[in-house]
């Protein structure tokens, strides 16, 4: 697994490259509490190149989101069909402090009306 | 008609370390492609198995004891055993409280597979099959 | 020797309702006594049933339809079947983290029987399959 | 399952009878909270005449727990073997702020011990 950082908006993305499982997962627990602490609304993980996450990807997305849900949301990038399928099943895509996008501008557009609110 | 028939049986011994499941993974990889799952369905397997390898790694309390895995192509179903040498435990609640995730892996597990299977092996350890059903015609 | 063999079949349906379980312990403690179980495991597969009932009623999203508690003695174990007719889904996070409790109901039916089956019925819903094994010389 | 409530050295006591489960748990869980949200220290369940437990009753004992943990602590009184089987199994016997004794001159001693600290 690979990460690297970057903005959208204002907004902190974690592109993330790889598969991230049980072996992996604290690397992207650690790059995300470090945004974390700074106060962020928002959190961006951009996975169009994940091929794999299982509940060890799934319980770091958890704890980002209980964090980030009384002052904003999880945004993520470009999951794959198993990826998405995998949200479906654990109950992430009924979140509504959970949300997917096809792609960038789909984020973008969500941050630009969630910095007018 | 007959079904062509490619039962088989493969294994993998991989070290109790979580850096493993990288490469049990290319193995449940391998045995789905010869028992012709689609991707999907691979998916699922991978997961399933990852789960249930992570937790003889992290649970059954056999630092050193190797993890074992088992693929086998029969009676219409592509099926994956894991053992390992520990003992099945459930956590202490001392530290309970700050555990972040939800106990995912088991649940995971049901959700995704056709069957799961979980028995205690005599010697001690804990024995987990898990099974999908191959898309008919059956290949074995 | 020659084991004396009592191999039985029993089942009880019960309506959807954890109000049911008390009365699912009574048929699992009978059923118990039958297989000369001694008391600690009849505790065991009490909680083991009770937990697998709890959860069809509670998880599989089948308001009003009944839940199916099957026993049957043989080859030197006691089985016990819970089939509901709803479906295998996980809880949805939204709500998630208020949830007090850690899911222990899978874990624990493992922790005390000595095999835990889980399957989806073709038609929809789970089928738990609990068994334990009974005291040498097996009674079935 | 039947509860009442009594004292010891000034400390709430539940008694309970019969079986809980996850149809009666909730009616157990009420009577907790309604003393925890006295802000007692410490309460006592005196669980001699229960039969049965499952995790029905496990997940009221640990969210107690939880909430009690900062301030002082859950004891037990006389657990039948099974359900003091059920609470090694489950990872509670272990647990620091829960304490189980084996009789109510026990529970009281414990009681007067952390009056005095
Ligand atoms: N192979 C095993 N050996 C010992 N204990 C196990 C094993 N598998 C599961 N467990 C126990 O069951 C619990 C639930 O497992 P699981 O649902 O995968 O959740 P998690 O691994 O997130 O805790 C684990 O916390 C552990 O206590
Ligand atoms: N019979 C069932 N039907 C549907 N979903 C189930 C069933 N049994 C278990 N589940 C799912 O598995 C999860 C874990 O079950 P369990 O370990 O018993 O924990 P709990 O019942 O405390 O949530 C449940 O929350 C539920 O989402």
């Amino acid at each position: 697994m690979e990460l690297s950082t970057s903005e959208l908006a204002g907004t902190p993305v974690i592109r993330i490259r790889g598969e991230i499982d049980h072996g992996n997962a604290s690397t992207l627990s650690t790059a995300i509490d470090d945004l974390l602490n700074t106060e962020q609304h928002v959190i961006i993980l951009d996975v169009t190149q994940v091929d794999y996450m299982d509940s060890g990807g799934i319980s770091v997305l958890l704890s980002a989101l209980r964090r980030l849900r009384e002052r904003g949301w999880l945004g993520i990038i470009n999951p794959n069909a198993n990826v998405q399928r995998l949200f479906q099943i654990v109950g992430l895509a009924l979140d509504s402090s959970f949300r997917v996008f096809d792609d960038n501008a789909a984020a973008e557009q969500a941050l630009r009306e969630t910095a007018r609110t | 008609m007959t079904h062509s028939h490619i039962a088989f049986s493969r294994s993998i011994t991989v070290q109790p370390d979580t850096s493993q499941l990288y490469e049990v993974r290319r193995f449940v990889e391998s045995v789905a492609a010869d028992a012709t799952l689609d991707s999907e369905r691979t998916f699922d397997l991978m997961v399933a198995v990852s789960e249930a390898c992570a937790n003889a790694v992290e649970h059954s309390g056999s630092p050193g004891l190797p993890v074992k895995v088992k693929a086998a192509c029969r009676g219409g179903r592509l099926v994956i055993q894991i053992c390992d040498y520990g003992g099945f435990r459930l956590p202490s609640t001392a530290n309970g409280f700050q555990r972040d995730h939800r106990g995912l892996g088991l649940p995971l597990m049901v959700a995704l597979m056709d069957e799961v299977r979980i028995a205690k092996l005599s010697g001690g350890g804990t024995k987990v099959t898990l099974s999908v059903k191959l898309p008919a015609p059956a290949l074995c």
